[in-house]
């Protein structure tokens, strides 16, 4: 195990912000990916 | 001949035609009839090779026009809404350069004949956009005077903006047309005087589109 | 040899784009400031950027008079295959907008004090490089005919299709600077225009007929 | 009274039976959920090894753990853009309607793996090299594809007609799969000769077995999850485009 306690895990090093600020964008760009394919389903099942 | 086998045309959602048909042999003079929108031209650009069709096939003596492509396009000559001039050219310059583009170059003074003989002696050097709307049909209609040799005419519309005498004489140049063995194509809103020797007829308002159909 | 008679009757608009060149490259001496180093430095970069510009806004034209009057219809019906008309527009389009441009671009040079033999490689860098701009700039202008917003759209479709030209071309003069051979480099882009010779032409008469069906 | 198109009735390969936007419709829908699925189950594994098991680097420290997101997007913004031009070409050649709507259903999920990439590699960059940005070969390569699928899209948003749009969209794909490894080798030759500030990703050092593992656990997960985002956007883009047909009429009158 790579990590001690959470605020390490965290952390990273000291490179948190980095390396949570791929991941974060990341997943949030996937979930607006999937958001939007979402709303783009109901909108084309609406349209009768 | 030309054969026209089962055409369909959407546009957008909305279907034109579908299941149009028909042959046009040598001498044959066809008039496409239909209210605004029912798809004339289109189906004009689909036959010339233009036009995409949803479905169906054109066939040029026996061969798809799709895969005969050039072959075909040098014994059609299509004249659509717009005339395809330019304003910076003379009218002779003009009928030169539509024909070197179809691959029958003419000469100069054999061009200048042609606009003569569409009354247009007095514009033959002038750029064509000091031309009236009528003279600038007439000059787009001057490629008939040089296209004896081919043998399909396609016509969108040649009567609009003529005035009456313009009409009798193009009316007496495609019957030449057809009695010397080719065939014609054409769409008018105008009751013609040569309706007498119209062959065909097809009226696109009789292929109404059915509602939810997809090709 | 139509298109040249047109654009001999229509001179104004090459000099828009050759007046265009001039200016933008004009330009980023103001926006730097007249820093002898710096300008040399960058000269190149800012010619070619400027050309290609030229280029493309040019590109618009190509097609747009044909396809509004008719003209394109007959060229699509026409006797010859379409991609060799395809050649003779770009051929004609090359010489009214981009020849002018290669003939002035030293001028431009000197602007930025670059020597002599570096503006004889920019002038012959253009020369190579400029054809396929305008062979592949043919594509874009064949796909975006008679759309909305084509003059924005055709920027966006075929400018990251020129960086290659771009990195060449600059990196040609540059060599020149550095006491290295340019002559890699214009090859290079002699090969970039031949390879496009030989496969736009085509794609951009698919594209015309596309656009019309 | 829906029909294939005429390839399409034609048996000559089993599989052009699935070329009809009706018949591919119910598979797409039955599978998408399967792919999502696995590109979850992936993407929490691969994170795991990643985040977990994975040693800390020696020379980066934690922040290479980055590279668990960086590669497989990167990876997958240059095959997604591959599939595109493939089903465009497929398209055209056959003139089979569903191909040019999966090269559309593509493109945004290719974008948005494109935007992944250069976003991580900037956070990547800041704390390795200290800029966010170098002109790295890679880097601007994959900033000028960025480029491509904002054209391929724009284009295909100006053109109404849905075959156009299909069409055209289709040369402008064949001609950007062409034009990439020109982009890619010319943006080398200019990055290798303007040398000084830049540093080369090759460089890298040799990886740990459980890293590499980690981010070829990921690239799956994004492969897997790719697909089911193409395939339930072409579901969409079949509804929207055939929505005036009888059979979808009928699909969407039973769903409701």
């Amino acid at each position: 195990m790579n990590w001690g306690s959470v605020s390490e895990f965290l952390a990273m090093g000291g490179k948190g912000l980095y390396v949570w600020g791929s991941y974060g964008v990341a997943f949030a760009v996937i979930a607006l990916e999937i958001g939007l394919l979402v709303m783009r389903r109901h909108a084309a099942g609406k349209d009768q | 001949m030309l054969e026209v086998i089962d055409l369909a045309c959407m546009r957008g959602e909305r279907t034109l035609f579908r299941g149009v048909s028909f042959t046009l042999a040598a001498r044959g003079l066809l008039h496409v009839a239909g209210a605004n929108g029912s798809g004339k031209t289109s189906l004009l650009r689909i036959v010339c090779g233009l036009g995409l069709a949803d479905s169906g096939e054109v066939r040029w003596g026996g061969e798809a026009t799709r895969t005969l492509r050039e072959a075909y396009w040098r014994e059609v000559l299509y004249l659509g809404h717009a005339h395809a001039l330019k304003d910076d050219l003379t009218a002779t310059e003009n009928l030169q350069v539509a024909n070197a583009l179809a691959g029958r170059p003419v000469t100069r003074a054999a061009a200048r004949d042609a606009l003569a003989a569409f009354g247009l002696e007095a514009c033959l050097n002038l750029p064509v956009r000091a031309l009236s709307q009528g003279q600038k049909r007439r000059s787009a209609l001057a490629r008939l005077a040089l296209a004896g040799a081919m043998p399909l005419w396609i016509l969108d519309e040649p009567f609009a903006a003529l005035d009456v005498a313009a009409v009798a004489d193009l009316e007496q140049r495609l019957l030449g047309h057809v009695d010397g063995g080719g065939s014609v194509i054409f769409t008018t809103h105008q009751p013609a005087s040569i309706s007498g020797r119209i062959t065909q007829r097809i009226d696109l308002d009789a292929f109404e589109p059915g509602v939810g159909a997809v090709c | 040899m139509r298109d040249l008679t047109l654009a001999w009757r229509r001179r104004s608009d090459v000099f828009t784009s050759v007046i265009f060149f001039v200016i933008v490259a004009s330009l980023f001496p103001l926006g730097i400031g007249p820093e002898g180093k710096l300008l040399l430095a960058i000269g190149p970069g800012v010619v070619w950027v400027a050309a290609l510009l030229a280029s493309m806004l040019a590109l618009s034209r190509l097609f747009a008079a044909d396809y509004a009057d008719g003209t394109l219809e007959q060229m699509l019906i026409g006797a010859a295959p379409l991609p060799v008309v395809v050649i003779a527009k770009v051929i004609a389009h090359w010489i009214a907008a981009n020849l002018p441009l290669v003939l002035i671009a030293p001028l431009l040079g000197l602007q930025y004090g670059l020597p002599a033999d570096a503006l004889l490689v920019l002038a012959l860098a253009l020369a190579l490089g400029t054809p396929s701009l305008s062979l592949i700039g043919a594509i874009g202008a064949a796909l975006t005919l008679g759309l909305r917003g084509g003059g924005v759209l055709l920027a966006l479709l075929v400018l990251p299709l020129y960086a290659p030209v771009l990195i060449l071309g600059s990196l040609a003069v540059e060599a020149v600077g550095a006491g290295l051979s340019a002559q890699p480099y214009l090859l290079l882009l002699a090969a970039l225009s031949v390879a496009a010779l030989s496969l736009a032409p085509w794609a951009a008469a698919a594209a015309l007929r596309i656009s019309y069906e | 009274m829906s029909s294939a198109s005429p390839q399409a009735a034609v048996p000559v390969f089993n599989w052009f039976k699935y070329a009809s936007p009706q018949t591919f419709f119910p598979l797409a829908g039955a599978l998408a959920p399967w792919f999502a699925a696995i590109a979850a189950v992936l993407c929490v594994a691969g994170l795991y090894i990643g985040f977990f098991v994975a040693p800390t680097d020696a020379q980066q420290g934690e922040s290479y753990r980055i590279i668990f997101i960086h590669v497989p997007a990167a990876w997958m913004s240059m095959l997604i853009y591959l599939a595109m031009a493939f089903w465009a070409g497929v398209g055209l050649a056959f003139n089979t309607r569903l191909s040019g709507m999966m090269a559309t259903a593509l493109a945004p999920t290719g974008a948005w793996f494109t935007f992944i990439a250069l976003w991580t590699g900037a956070l990547w960059g800041k704390p390795t090299w200290g800029t966010w940005w170098v002109w790295d070969a890679r880097l601007t390569s994959e900033l000028l594809l960025l480029f491509l699928y904002f054209g391929f899209m724009a284009l295909q948003a100006a053109i109404d007609d849905p075959r156009r749009a299909d069409k055209a969209g289709a040369v402008l794909a064949l001609v950007g799969v062409i034009n990439i490894p020109i982009i890619y080798f010319s943006v080398q030759w200019w990055n290798t000769l303007h040398q000084g500030s830049s540093v080369s990703l090759k460089s890298a050092p040799t990886m740990a077995m459980t890293m590499l593992t980690g981010m070829l656990v990921m690239v799956f997960a994004a492969w897997a999850y790719a697909i089911a985002a193409a395939l339930w956007r072409v579901r969409c883009i079949i509804l929207e485009r055939e929505r005036r047909s009888d059979w979808v009429r009928a699909y969407l009158g039973t769903a409701r």
